[in-house]
C-alpha cells in the first residue's frame, strides 16, 4: 500500500473562508486507504508550512504527497523544493488548485467545499500512479541572441558581451537605437537622449563580442534553453559596413527623395542615406523595398523604375544604358512592345500607369538623333565562336549580350533580311525598318557576323557547326508558317496565309490585295494585316473572328486604330466555307460561334451553325494563328514538346542536346517581342557559363517584388498627374501611306512621364551611387539571406510602436498638417532633425505660440484605442511643454488630460514645474474635436472640473499618442512560440516574481515588448534580462524536464502515425527496428503524439494514461 | 500426471470456433495424450449431468457470446466448475459480431416472447448482448473470429498439455509477446489474463508497405481499388489494424480488404474506437476547422465500424453487464 | 401428457435441443433453436458494403452472396477472373462443409477424441477405420488452406468484395492450389469408397439409421445457371419455376414463439405448423438438387449421381440414405470443380475488381450454398447504410422439415424399445444432411 | 429533490486555458461548482480515450480548452486537438452522447472572462440536458430503421 501525505492550506482566508479545509482533511485521512496522513494548515507555502512536509516525509515515510492551495502556476515549485529537500523524488508531488479554480470563484461555501474535495480525491487517485523521474542536462551554448536594438536591448546585449559572451544583436531597422534614438530630450532630467544613447550604441557598434544584425527579422526559433538555432533573414543593406567611409558622395546624387519615416514623414530622404550622424553602425545603406511591379512584370526584367527615374533627372543617357542591360532595342521595344510593365503600374492604381513604353522609345530615338553611343563597353575578344540560329529578336539579342561578352558570334539567317518577324511581320507605319536596321546595326557594329540566305538544316547543321569550332550554338528559329483553317474551299485562289503575305509585301514589296478583303483572326497579326490591306488600297476590309470584341487577343489600340482605319469587325463569327465563283473566292460564310472557350478554359469553340452569314469578297487573308516548321522541326533531333515546340529547361533554356540552346517563339509558341529579347539574353548567360565553366551555373537570384496594391504610404506621396497622351497621325492621312503613325515623345513629355513614376521600390537601383561612390562600397545585386545563429539564450526586446493617431478621425491627424504626435514633437525639437532643432509650424514653418497637448490619444480609451494607460505620455507632455517654452518663452502651452500620472523618481516633482514655473494650463477632460477656423485651429473640448466645455485656439496641436505593441509582434511570437496578452505585448512568467523571464525557459523579455515602460524602466528590464542570461551561462548546463514522451518499443508497431504529428521533428522512424524512434532532446513533451499513437506506446512521462484516467476516476468519484 | 480434463462449450455463435478447435485436433494431432475431453456439447453432444460428479474441469474453453439467460448461467456454471476460463474467440473474448446488436436497443416487443410459461420452454434472451468476462471473470482470452489454429495450438499447449507435447507448432505468425511463448514452451501458465496473441497492433505484420500518414480523404471500402502493397489506411481505407492486436498475421490486409478488428483492441490500449479516431483525424490533411470537419462527415457508422467484434465489452462507454460480473464475483 | 428434452444435439449449427410431447396419443417433436440471431439489429445502419464481412456468421457462403447482393447494388459487373475466384472459392465451401458432415456421420458412434490415439480397445465402433477419418479431416484442413487462399478467412472469408474480389493470386498461390485440388479429388473419392463400403454395400443401411424416410416434402433449389429457382413437388413434379428476385414474395417466414429461428415456408399457403402436414414446407441442401437436378458436368460426380438413381431410383427420394449418398456425389463434384478451376489460366487474368460508380438503393442476389438456398436483399439511404435487410438461409429456416425427421425418429423408436440416449443419437444422424 | 448538478471535467492548456482559469479567479469571477479542471500540457496531449473515460466514469460533460490557432505552445498540438474534435463527436454521437455533452474551445491565457463565461453557459446547458446515461445505446432513428424480427 502506498503511503500518501495530503496537506491543505487555508491561505489565510483565501481557501480556509470558503472551504472548510479541516472537515474536508478529516474526512480524506478516513475515506481514503492511501492517505497515511491527511492536515490543514493556515499557509502551506510559510516556512513551518513547508517544515511540516518535510517532517512527514521523513517521520512517516510518505511515498507520495499531495498539496491542495493556490496555483501550481504559483508554488508548485516550493512544494516540489520541499519534497526534494526530505529525500522525496519531486516528481511523486501532486499540487491541487482550490484557490483559483474553487474557493475564489465559488460562492457556495458548501459546493465549494465539495469541490475541493473532488479535486483533493482525485490528486491522490493520481499520485499513486507517479512515479520518479529524473530529468537529464544539457550543456548551454554561451552565446546571446538580443531581438530589438532599442535601449532595453542594447542595455542587455552590453552587459553579456562585457561578461565576456558573444552576442548577436538582430535589429529591424538600419541602425540600432530604437525610440529612444528620435527622442529629442529625456524626463525628468532634460538630459538630451542622443547625448546618453549614442555613447551606448557606439559602444555596441565597436565592441569586440557584439554582431549587429541591421535589417534583420527573426523568422523561426527551434530548439531549447541552452541549444536554440535561429533562422535570421536579413534583409540587404546594399552598402558594405567594411568599404563605406561615410562621405555622403552617393546621397548627393541619389535622383530619388521619399518621405523619411525615421523623421516620421516631415521630411525627406533618399533612398541611399544614414538616419542621423551619429547612427550605429555609422555607414549608408539603401532602403529597398523590392522588385518593383513594373520590372517584376518586364519578361525581359528591365530595370523600368531606375530608367523612367533617371529619365525624370534628365539624365538620358544613363538611362539608355540601364535600359540597354536587358533590352538592346530601345527604339523598337518602345514601338511594339505589349507593355505589361504599364499593366502593372501602380499609378494607374491613382490615375493612369506612366508611359513607360513611350519613354523608352523617346531614349532610344534621343540616341539617334544626337547620334551617340550608349551601348555598354565590349570586353575583351574571345576566341570562341557562338552560332545564332535565326536573326529574329531573340537571336539578335543573344547575339548582342553575347558580343558584348567577347566572344566571335555568328548569326545565320534563313530571309535575306535581318529582324525575322520584326522585319517581315510587322508593317512600317508600325515599326519601320530604318528605326529597324538602325538598332539591328548596332548589334552588327558589336562585330557580329551575319550569313543571311543561309538556312539551318540546309545550309547548315548542328554537325557542320561543331565542325566549324563553334562552341554553343543558340536556336531562335521562331514561327514562321501560318495555320490552316480546314474548312472547305481554303485552296481556293485568293485565299491566302496572313503571316505569308506580311512577309510578301515586306519583303518584295509585290502584293496585290483584292478591293473586297476579308480577313480570318483577333490577333495582332490579324489586324497587321487588315492595316496593311487597307493601305494597299482595298476598298473594304472585313475581319472576322470568333472572340467577342473583349475576348479579342490583339491590343485594344491597335483595334482602335484599325477601326479608325475603316476596318469592319465582325466578333463572334466562324468561317464555314469559302464559296467560289470561277475557282476565285468570292466569298466567306460565316457561322455564330457561341464560345470560344470550353468550360475547362480551352480554346475549343462551339458553333450555332443555323445562324449564317455570307460576306462577299474577292481575297481572304487568313491570320489565325502561326506555327514553326514541321520538317525544321523534325530535322533537329531536339526533344520536342506537345504542340511542335521546342523542349528546353525553363531556367537555362538547354536543350536535349549540350550545347545546344533554343529559345522564343519556337520555344513559347507566338509571344511577344520582350519574351524573345528575355530569352535571347537568358540564352547568351546560359552560354557563357556552359562556355565559361562548363556547366550551367544557376541564374541570379530573383529579387522579391513589392506587393502589387498600393499601399497608403505610395498614395499619399502620388497626386494624380495626367499622362501625355502619345501624337498621331491622323486617320484620313496614315490610311493611305505606310508612314509611322505614332510621332514619339517630346523630351519634355518623356522628362515629365519619368517624374510621374511613384518609385514603388523606393530605391530605383539606377546606379548613380555605384558610380559614384569612391571605395566602391555598395553592390546593387545584393540579395536578402537567411542567417542561422546557434545560441543559448534569446532575449526579446523588440520595444513598442506608437498608436496610430489617425484612428481619431475627429482630431485631424493626417489632414491638418500642424496636427501632430509628440515623437514628431521630438523630433521638431532635435537639432539633427527636420527644422534643425527649431519648433516650427510644419504647415508654414512660422513659431507657434499657442501649443495644445492632448494627452490619452489611444490610451485609456476602450471605445478607440486600448483600455491600458501608456504610462509615458504626462511625462512627456510635461517635458515638451517644457522644451516649447526655453525655445518660445511667450508661448502658451495647454494641456488637456484625464489624469496626470507622475509615479517616479522625481517626475511629480518635475510635472509641477511644468505647471507651475513654465505656467502650462492644464485642462481636466478630453478633446471632442479639432478643427480648422480661419486658418488657426480650435480644439474643443471639456473642462470636466467645471463641467462646461472649452475651446482653445492653437498653433500646433501635439498628441500624446499612446505606446502599442510593435504591428508585426504575431511574427516575433510566432517565432518564438511566445505568448503575448491580449494587445500584443509579451507575457513575462510572472507579474510580479517573474518580469523579464518568460514561460519558455531561456527566452526572456524586456523593456517595453512586455509593457509600455519608460526609459530607466526599459534599462532596468534590459539589465534584469542580461543578469537572468548570465546566470544560465555561468551554470552552463541546464536541467532537461522529464515530462517527455517515451517510446514503449515493445508495443509500437512502426504505423507512423506519431512521425509526422510531431511539430518539433523529435520522432523519426528507425528502419532496423521498424519502430518509432523519440529524440529527448527535442521532444517538448506536448503529448500530441502519445495521443495519436494507435496502441498507445508512447507515453509522455508524468501525464501518462494512467495517471489521468486515475485522477478522471477520482474527480468524479 | 493425469490427463487434465477439458471441457469445450458454445453459447450464442456460430460453430466455427468448434469448428477450429475440431481441425486442430486433427491437423496437430497430439493433445489428446494429455487432455481427457469430459465436456464438449457440440461434437459429443454431452449433457450438464456429466459436470454433476463435482470433479474439477482443469481447463475450459468457452466460446460465443451472452445472449440468452442460458448462455449466462453456462457461464457462471463452467466459471465454477473450471479451474481455467478460457474466452475463445471474439464473441466469448468481447462479444463479437452478436454484440453489435447493442447498439441498437432491444424492444421487448419485437424479441421472443418466449417465456417458462408456454411450451416448449424457449431460455429467455437478454436485452443486451455481453462477451464472457461481462458475466465472469475469465483467465485467458484467445481472440480471432474464429481464432486461428497456431494461436489455439499455443493455447492448448500452455494449458493443457503442460508442455510436455513435443510437437511444436511454429509460432511465428502470432508473434506472441515473450511472456506468453516462454509459459507456452515451458508448459506453465502465462501470467493471468494474458491474450493468446501478439501485443502489438495488427500493422506490425501486416505486409503492406507504411510510408506516410496522412489523411486526405476518406474512401468507403467499394469505393476504391487500392493498390496492392501499400498501406490501406494510407490510401484513406479505414483499416482497424492500427489499434487491433496482432496475432493473425495480417490475414484480411493481406487479401486487399481492410482489419476490422476481431482481435480487439491493442494491449495497452483503453478504448480502440477513440485511438482509432484520434490516429486517423490526428493526420488529416487540413489546418482549418473547415476542412477537419468536411473530412470527418465523410465518415459512417464510427461505433459499428470501430467496435465492430468488441462492442460489448471493449467500448469504454457501452461495455457493461458489470452489475451481473459482481454477482458472479461475490457470488462464487 | 409427457414430456421429454433432447439436449444438446451435436453437431448442430448453434445449439438446439429436441421437446417431445405427448398428449393424447399425439406426439409432437418441436426442433428447438435456443440462442437469438438478431441479424438485422446487427446489419441495421452499418455502411452496407461491410455486410459481406458480418453474414458469414451465418455460413461461409453468406460472404459471397451479400457481395453479389453489393454487385447489383452498385451497379457493377465484376470481371470475369473475379467471377473464376469466387466460383473457386465457393467449391472449397461445398467440399469442407460436405466433407465435415461425412466425417461426423462416420463417427457418429465414437467419440472421435477418445479413439485418436487408443486405437483398436474403444467401446464404440467406428463406421470406417481412423485412416479414413485422418484422411477427410485432412481433406478439410487442405480445403481451409484453399478457401484461406482465396476467401483470406476459412470459416468467414473477407475477399469477396462488391465488383470483384480484394487480390491477385500470385505464382506460390497457383501451384499450392493445384497441389490442393489434386489431393481434395483423392480425399473425396477415399470418402465415397468408405461411403459404399460400410452403408451401400455393406451392412449399415440395416442397422437402421439410414432407413429412415422422412414424409414427402417439396424441394427447392436454384437453377445451375443461377436464372430460376426450381421447385418439385414431392411426387417430383416440377412446378413452375420462380424468378430468384421474387423469392421474398413466394417463400415466407414465420416465427414460433419457441424457437429463435422462423420456419420458411410458401406464402401461398397459410401458415400452418409441420405437424399438420408438409404441403406448404420445402427441403433444401443437397437432396433437393438431387430431387430438383440436373446431370453433372464431371465425369467423375456424374458417375457417382448414375449409380445413385440405379441403385435408388429416379428421383424425388426421401430417404436418408439418398440424402447422405447426394453429399456424396456433391462432394465428388466439389473436387472436380476445385480440379478444373485452379488453374492458373482460370485465376490469372487482367482485373480483379471493378470499382463502383453509382449506387441504388436496393439490391438483390441469391445462391445456392453448400447447406441449400440463401437469398439477400437490401436497402440503403443515400449514405450507403443499410435500411432493411432481408434474408433468407433457407438451410437453417428448414425447421419443418426438422421437426417432421425428429418426430419420424421418435415415432420409429417407440416401436420398440429404443433407449433415449440411442433415439437422440438416431435423430442427430438424421438431422445432419439438412 | 434538488436540482441536478451535472459533473463536468475540464481538460485545460497549462499554458493558455489553465492560466486563463487562474486569472477568472484571481479576478474572483464567480463559476458554477460543477467544472473539475485536469491539467495537461496541451490539448494536443489529451486522448479522445479520455474524454470517453470521462463519460464512461459519470462525467455529464467534457471540455477541452486549448491556446486559440497559431498560438499553441506546442506549434500545433492545438490544431491536432481541433481535428480529432470533429471525427470524436461523431463517435460520441454514435455512442449515443448529444454534442452539447462535449465542448473544444479555445481560450487564451488573456481570456479569464470567457473562461468563466464558457464554464456558467455549459453548466446550465447540461443542466437542461439531463445527466448522461451510458449504454444507452445510440438511437439511429428507430422510425427510419426498419426493425425486422428475426430468429
Amino acid at each position: 500500500m502506498k503511503k500518501v501525505g495530503v496537506y491543505i492550506c487555508h491561505c489565510g482566508t483565501n481557501i480556509g473562508g470558503t472551504v472548510d479545509c479541516h472537515r474536508i482533511a478529516e474526512e480524506l485521512g478516513q475515506e481514503v486507504g492511501e492517505v497515511v496522513i491527511c492536515r490543514d494548515y493556515k499557509y502551506m507555502c510559510s516556512e513551518p508550512g513547508q517544515k511540516l512536509i518535510r517532517d512527514d516525509i521523513r517521520e512517516l515515510g510518505l511515498d507520495h504527497v499531495v498539496e491542495a492551495s493556490c496555483s501550481p502556476k504559483m508554488h508548485e515549485p516550493t512544494f516540489r523544493n520541499a519534497c526534494s529537500a526530505a529525500g522525496m523524488n519531486p516528481y511523486l508531488f501532486e499540487m491541487v488548485n482550490i484557490r483559483e479554480h474553487c474557493s475564489w470563484v465559488t460562492e457556495d461555501p458548501e459546493a465549494a467545499t465539495q469541490k475541493a474535495k473532488h479535486l483533493i480525491r482525485a490528486a491522490i487517485a493520481r499520485v499513486v500512479h507517479q512515479t520518479p523521474l529524473k530529468g537529464s542536462t544539457k550543456s548551454v551554448n554561451p552565446t546571446a541572441m538580443v531581438v530589438g536594438g532599442g535601449i532595453a536591448g542594447i542595455t542587455a546585449a552590453l552587459k553579456i558581451a562585457n561578461a565576456g559572451y558573444k552576442v548577436y544583436l538582430v535589429e529591424k531597422e538600419e541602425i540600432i537605437g530604437g525610440k529612444m534614438a528620435q527622442f529629442d530630450k529625456t524626463f525628468p532630467t532634460l538630459d538630451c537622449s542622443g547625448c546618453i544613447l549614442t555613447p551606448k550604441t557606439s559602444e555596441v557598434g565597436r565592441h569586440p563580442n557584439i554582431e549587429i544584425l541591421t535589417k534583420s527579422e527573426l523568422l523561426e526559433v527551434k530548439g531549447f534553453v541552452g541549444n536554440f538555432t535561429a533562422r535570421v533573414l536579413q534583409k540587404p543593406r546594399y552598402v558594405s559596413i567594411e568599404k563605406c567611409t561615410g562621405c555622403g558622395d552617393c546621397q548627393k546624387v541619389c535622383p530619388v527623395e521619399i518621405s523619411s519615416p525615421f523623421e516620421l514623414g516631415m521630411t525627406t530622404r533618399h533612398p541611399i542615406s544614414r538616419p542621423f550622424p551619429q547612427a550605429i553602425p555609422n555607414t549608408y545603406s539603401i532602403w529597398r523595398a523590392g522588385m518593383p511591379p513594373c520590372q517584376a512584370a518586364c519578361p525581359a526584367g528591365v530595370n523600368v523604375q531606375g530608367y523612367m527615374t533617371l529619365t525624370g533627372a534628365g539624365k538620358y543617357g544613363e538611362a539608355l544604358a540601364l535600359v540597354r542591360e536587358r533590352m538592346p532595342f530601345a527604339s523598337v521595344c518602345g514601338r511594339i512592345c505589349a507593355r505589361p510593365c504599364e499593366d502593372a503600374c501602380k499609378r494607374g492604381q491613382v490615375d493612369a500607369p506612366s508611359a513607360i513604353c513611350y519613354t523608352k522609345r523617346f531614349l532610344g530615338d534621343y540616341e539617334k538623333e544626337q547620334g551617340i553611343d550608349w551601348n555598354p563597353p565590349r570586353k575583351d575578344p574571345r576566341e570562341e565562336k557562338v552560332a545564332v540560329v535565326g536573326a529574329g529578336p531573340g537571336g539578335l539579342s543573344a547575339a548582342y549580350f553575347l558580343a558584348l561578352e567577347g566572344y566571335q558570334v555568328t548569326v545565320f539567317e534563313k530571309l535575306p533580311v535581318l529582324g525575322g518577324m520584326l522585319a517581315v511581320g510587322i508593317p512600317d507605319y508600325r515599326l519601320s525598318k530604318e528605326v529597324l536596321d538602325a538598332e539591328i546595326r548596332m548589334v552588327t557594329d558589336l562585330g557580329v557576323t551575319v550569313k543571311t540566305g543561309t538556312a539551318f538544316g540546309r545550309d547548315v547543321t548542328f554537325e557542320s557547326l561543331e565542325q566549324d569550332g563553334y562552341k554553343a550554338v543558340f536556336l531562335a528559329t521562331g514561327l514562321h508558317v501560318s495555320r490552316g483553317l480546314n474548312v472547305e474551299g481554303e485552296d481556293l485562289e485568293g485565299v491566302t496565309g496572313g503571316i505569308e503575305f506580311l512577309r510578301k509585301w515586306a519583303l518584295d514589296g509585290d502584293v496585290t490585295v483584292g478591293s473586297s478583303v476579308v480577313v480570318i483572326g483577333g490577333g495582332n497579326v490579324a489586324v497587321d494585316v487588315a492595316r496593311t490591306a487597307v493601305r494597299l488600297g482595298a476598298k473594304k476590309v472585313e475581319l472576322v473572328c470568333l472572340e467577342s470584341r473583349e475576348q479579342m487577343p490583339a491590343w485594344e489600340r491597335e483595334i482602335l486604330e484599325a477601326v479608325e482605319e475603316g476596318v469592319v469587325i465582325h466578333n463572334s463569327w466562324g468561317p464555314k466555307r469559302f464559296l467560289e465563283s470561277n475557282g476565285h473566292v468570292s466569298a466567306v460564310e460565316l457561322k455564330r460561334c457561341t464560345s470560344v472557350f470550353d468550360e475547362s478554359g480551352a480554346f475549343n469553340p462551339s458553333y450555332d451553325e443555323a445562324e449564317v452569314l455570307e460576306l462577299p469578297c474577292d481575297s481572304v487573308l487568313v491570320a489565325i494563328g502561326q506555327s514553326s516548321e514541321r520538317l525544321l522541326l523534325d530535322q533537329l533531333g531536339l526533344e520536342i514538346a506537345p504542340g511542335g515546340r521546342i523542349s528546353v529547361d525553363p531556367d537555362t533554356l538547354a536543350t536535349s542536346r549540350p550545347g545546344v540552346f533554343a529559345g522564343g517563339d519556337g520555344v513559347l509558341g507566338p509571344a511577344t517581342f520582350v519574351q524573345a529579347v528575355a530569352h535571347g539574353r537568358q540564352a547568351a548567360r546560359s552560354i557563357h557559363s556552359y562556355i565559361e565553366y562548363g556547366g550551367l551555373r544557376p541564374i541570379e537570384a530573383k529579387e522579391k517584388p513589392v506587393p502589387p496594391e498600393i499601399s497608403e504610404a505610395e498614395r499619399r506621396r502620388t497626386p494624380p498627374i495626367s499622362r501625355h497622351q502619345m501624337p498621331m497621325l491622323e486617320p484620313e492621312v496614315r490610311k493611305n501611306s505606310f508612314a509611322p503613325v505614332e510621332l514619339g515623345f517630346s523630351e519634355e513629355m518623356a522628362q515629365k512621364e519619368g517624374q510621374r513614376c511613384i518609385e514603388c521600390g523606393i530605391c530605383c537601383q539606377c546606379g548613380e551611387c555605384v558610380r559614384a561612390c569612391g571605395p566602391q562600397a555598395i553592390d546593387l545585386s545584393e540579395r536578402e539571406r537567411v542567417r542561422e545563429l546557434e545560441v543559448g539564450a534569446i532575449v526579446v526586446a523588440t520595444g513598442i510602436d506608437i498608436f496610430d493617431a489617425s484612428r481619431y478621425q475627429e482630431y485631424g491627424y493626417g489632414r491638418y498638417p500642424d496636427v501632430i504626435t509628440n515623437l514628431q514633437f521630438e523630433r521638431l525639437c532635435n537639432a539633427s532633425g527636420p527644422t534643425q532643432g527649431k519648433v516650427l509650424r510644419p504647415s508654414d514653418g512660422t513659431v507657434p505660440q499657442n501649443v495644445v497637448f492632448v494627452q490619452c490619444v489611444g490610451s485609456r480609451d476602450r471605445a478607440k484605442g486600448y483600455e491600458y494607460c501608456s504610462k509615458v505620455c504626462c511625462m512627456i507632455t510635461a517635458k515638451q511643454l517644457s522644451i516649447f517654452k526655453h525655445h518660445n518663452p511667450n508661448g502658451q502651452p495647454y494641456v488637456f488630460y484625464i489624469d496626470n500620472r507622475a509615479g517616479g523618481k522625481g517626475y511629480e516633482e518635475f510635472l509641477r514645474r511644468a505647471i507651475e514655473e513654465e505656467g502650462a494650463q492644464y485642462i481636466r477632460g478630453r478633446v471632442a474635436k479639432i478643427y480648422q477656423e480661419g486658418g488657426r485651429l480650435v480644439v474643443r473640448g471639456e473642462n470636466s472640473l467645471v463641467g462646461a466645455p472649452v475651446e482653445v485656439e492653437a498653433d500646433l496641436v501635439v498628441l500624446a499618442t499612446g505606446l502599442t505593441p510593435q504591428k508585426d509582434y504575431t511574427s516575433v511570437s510566432r517565432a518564438l512560440n511566445l505568448a503575448t496578452d491580449k494587445y500584443g505585448f509579451f507575457m513575462e512568467l510572472h507579474p510580479k516574481l517573474g518580469p523579464v523571464e518568460t514561460a519558455l525557459t531561456g527566452i526572456y523579455v524586456a523593456g517595453a515588448a512586455q509593457g509600455p515602460k519608460d526609459i530607466p524602466e526599459s534599462v532596468a528590464q534590459g539589465g534584469a534580462a542580461a543578469g537572468e542570461v548570465l546566470t544560465l551561462f555561468s551554470v552552463g548546463q541546464v536541467e532537461i524536464e522529464p515530462t517527455v514522451a517515451r517510446l514503449e518499443e515493445r508495443l509500437c508497431t512502426g504505423c507512423r502515425t506519431c512521425v509526422e504529428l510531431c511539430a518539433y521533428s523529435a520522432i523519426s522512424f528507425d528502419d532496423s527496428r521498424k519502430t518509432a524512434s523519440i529524440n529527448d532532446a527535442l521532444c517538448q513533451g506536448c503529448g500530441t503524439c502519445a495521443a495519436a499513437c494507435p496502441v498507445a506506446a508512447i507515453r509522455v512521462q508524468h501525464f501518462t494514461p494512467d495517471e489521468i484516467y486515475a485522477q478522471i476516476e477520482g474527480i468524479l468519484a | 500426471m493425469p490427463k487434465r480434463r477439458v471441457a469445450i462449450y458454445s453459447a450464442t455463435g456460430c460453430s466455427a470456433c468448434d469448428n477450429s478447435i475440431l481441425g486442430l485436433h486433427y491437423q496437430v494431432g497430439a493433445f489428446t495424450g494429455w487432455a481427457e475431453i469430459v465436456f464438449w456439447p457440440y461434437l459429443r453432444g454431452d449433457s450438464w449431468q456429466v459436470l454433476e460428479d463435482d470433479r474439477q474441469i482443469d481447463v475450459c474453453f468457452f466460446c460465443g457470446s451472452i445472449a440468452t439467460e442460458e448462455d449466462r448461467h453456462a457461464a457462471l456454471r463452467l466459471r465454477a466448475a473450471a479451474r481455467v476460463l478460457v474466452a475463445c474467440g471474439a464473441c466469448a473474448a468481447f462479444g463479437g459480431l452478436p454484440g453489435l446488436v447493442n447498439l441498437i436497443p432491444a424492444d421487448p416487443t419485437e424479441m421472443s416472447t418466449s417465456s417458462q410459461d408456454t411450451w416448449p420452454p424457449l431460455p429467455r434472451a437478454k436485452s443486451r448482448v455481453s462477451g464472457l468476462p461481462g458475466i465472469v471473470p475469465v483467465d485467458y482470452f484467445v481472440p480471432g473470429c474464429p481464432p486461428t489454429q497456431p494461436l489455439l495450438w499455443a493455447c492448448f499447449q500452455a494449458l493443457v498439455s503442460g508442455g510436455e507435447s513435443q510437437i511444436r507448432a511454429s509460432f511465428s505468425a502470432a508473434r506472441l509477446p515473450e511472456a506468453i511463448s516462454t509459459a507456452v514452451a515451458a508448459g506453465v501458465l502465462p501470467p493471468h489474463g494474458s491474450t493468446f496473441a501478439g501485443e502489438k497492433a495488427v500493422c506490425a505484420s501486416c505486409c503492406r508497405a507504411k510510408e506516410e500518414k496522412k489523411f486526405s480523404r476518406l474512401y468507403r471500402g467499394h469505393e476504391l481499388d487500392p493498390d496492392a502493397g501499400r498501406c490501406l489506411l494510407e490510401q484513406g481505407l479505414i483499416c482497424q489494424g492500427l489499434a487491433t492486436r496482432e496475432g493473425c498475421g495480417g490475414l484480411c490486409t493481406a487479401v486487399g480488404v481492410p482489419c476490422r478488428g476481431c482481435f480487439g483492441k491493442a494491449e495497452a490500449v483503453y478504448d480502440a474506437g477513440a485511438k482509432m479516431v484520434s490516429a486517423i483525424s490526428s493526420t488529416f490533411d487540413a489546418a482549418e476547422a473547415g476542412q477537419a470537419s468536411e473530412m470527418a462527415a465523410r465518415f459512417v457508422d464510427l461505433a459499428g465500424t470501430f467496435y465492430r467484434y468488441t462492442l460489448a465489452e471493449q467500448c469504454a462507454l457501452l461495455a457493461g453487464a458489470s452489475e451481473e460480473r459482481n454477482d458472479a464475483i461475490h457470488g462464487s | 401428457m409427457q414430456y421429454t428434452v433432447l439436449e444438446p444435439l451435436r453437431w448442430q449449427d448453434r445449439p438446439a435441443r429436441i421437446s417431445v410431447e405427448e398428449a393424447d396419443g399425439r406426439l409432437n417433436a418441436y426442433y428447438q433453436i435456443t440462442v437469438p440471431w438478431q441479424v438485422s439489429r446487427m446489419c441495421l445502419g452499418r455502411p452496407v458494403e461491410e455486410i459481406p464481412r458480418i453474414l458469414p456468421i451465418l455460413s461461409p457462403a453468406h460472404h459471397i452472396v451479400s457481395a453479389m447482393t453489393l454487385d447489383r447494388l452498385f451497379q457493377v459487373e465484376p470481371p470475369p477472373l473475379a467471377v473464376n475466384m469466387r466460383q473457386a472459392l465457393i467449391s472449397t465451401q461445398y467440399f469442407v462443409h460436405h466433407m465435415r458432415k461425412l466425417y461426423f456421420l462416420f463417427c457418429s458412434q465414437i467419440d472421435p477424441f477418445r479413439e485418436y490415439h487408443i486405437r483398436g480397445n474403444d467401446s464404440g465402433k467406428p463406421f470406417v477405420s481412423s485412416r479414413v477419418l485422418d484422411a477427410m479431416m485432412h481433406g478439410v484442413a487442405l480445403a481451409e488452406e484453399a478457401a484461406t487462399i482465396l476467401g483470406g478467412r476459412p470459416e468467414h472469408p473477407v475477399s469477396v468484395v462488391p465488383g470483384g474480389v480484394g487480390r491477385f493470386l500470385k505464382p506460390p498461390h497457383y501451384e499450392r492450389l493445384a497441389e490442393i485440388a489434386e489431393q481434395s479429388l483423392k480425399r473425396a473419392m477415399e470418402a465415397a469408397r468408405a461411403f459404399h463400403e460400410r452403408f451401400v454395400n455393406g451392412s449399415e443401411i440395416s442397422t437402421g439409421i439410414l432407413e429412415l424416410h422422412l414424409e414427402p416434402v417439396a424441394s427447392l433449389a436454384l437453377s445451375r445457371d443461377m436464372s430460376h429457382i426450381l421447385v418439385t413437388d414431392e411426387a417430383g413434379n416440377e412446378k413452375a419455376p420462380i424468378p430468384p428476385e421474387s423469392v421474398f414474395e413466394t417463400v415466407g417466414l414465420h416465427f414460433e414463439p419457441w424457437t429463435y429461428q422462423p420456419f420458411a415456408y410458401f406464402l401461398e399457403k397459410d401458415w400452418k405448423g409441420p405437424e399438420e402436414g408438409m404441403e406448404r414446407f420445402f427441403v433444401v441442401g443437397s437432396l433437393a438438387r438431387l430431387n430438383t437436378g440436373r446431370p453433372y458436368d464431371h465425369s467423375l460426380a456424374e458417375t457417382e449421381r448414375q449409380l445413385l438413381l440405379s441403385t435408388l431410383g429416379s428421383p424425388p427420394h426421401f430417404s436418408l440414405i439418398a440424402a447422405f449418398w447426394s453429399l456424396v456425389t456433391e462432394l465428388i463434384d466439389s473436387a472436380e470443380s476445385m480440379k478444373e478451376q485452379f488453374t492458373q489460366e482460370k485465376l490469372t487474368g487482367p482485373a480483379i475488381r471493378s470499382v463502383p460508380v453509382t449506387m441504388g438503393e436496393r439490391g438483390f442476389a441469391s445462391m445456392e450454398s453448400p447447406e441449400g438456398f440463401i437469398a439477400h436483399r437490401y436497402e440503403v439511404n443515400d449514405q450507403g447504410l443499410v435500411q432493411s435487410i432481408q434474408v433468407l438461409d433457407a438451410a437453417s429456416e428448414n425447421n419443418a422439415v426438422r421437426c417432421a425427421i425428429a418426430r419420424a425418429v421418435i415415432e420409429a423408436s417407440r416401436s420398440g424399445t429404443v433407449e433415449r440416449d440411442r433415439t437422440k443419437a438416431m435423430i442427430e444422424v438424421s438431422l445432419l444432411p439438412f | 429533490m434538488t436540482q441536478f448538478e451535472p459533473k463536468i471535467v475540464a481538460f485545460l492548456c497549462n499554458w493558455c486555458s489553465y492560466v486563463a482559469a487562474d486569472a477568472a479567479g484571481v479576478a474572483r469571477l464567480v463559476q458554477r461548482p460543477n467544472v473539475r479542471v485536469i491539467r495537461v500540457f496541451c490539448s494536443g496531449m489529451v486522448d479522445p480515450g479520455y474524454v470517453l473515460k470521462a463519460f464512461a466514469s459519470g462525467a455529464d460533460a467534457v471540455l477541452i480548452a486549448g491556446c486559440h490557432p497559431g498560438d499553441c505552445h506546442y506549434i500545433s498540438g492545438n490544431i491536432k486537438a481541433m481535428r480529432r474534435s470533429f471525427l470524436l463527436h461523431k463517435l460520441l454521437t454514435d455512442l449515443g452522447v448529444e454534442k452539447e455533452r462535449f465542448r473544444l474551445e479555445w481560450i487564451a491565457a488573456s481570456e479569464g472572462p470567457r473562461y468563466a463565461t464558457v464554464v456558467n453557459e455549459m453548466t446550465e446547458q447540461i443542466r437542461k440536458l439531463g445527466p448522461f446515461r451510458p449504454a444507452s445505446g445510440s438511437k439511429p432513428e428507430r422510425s427510419e430503421l426498419t426493425c425486422r424480427k428475426e430468429g
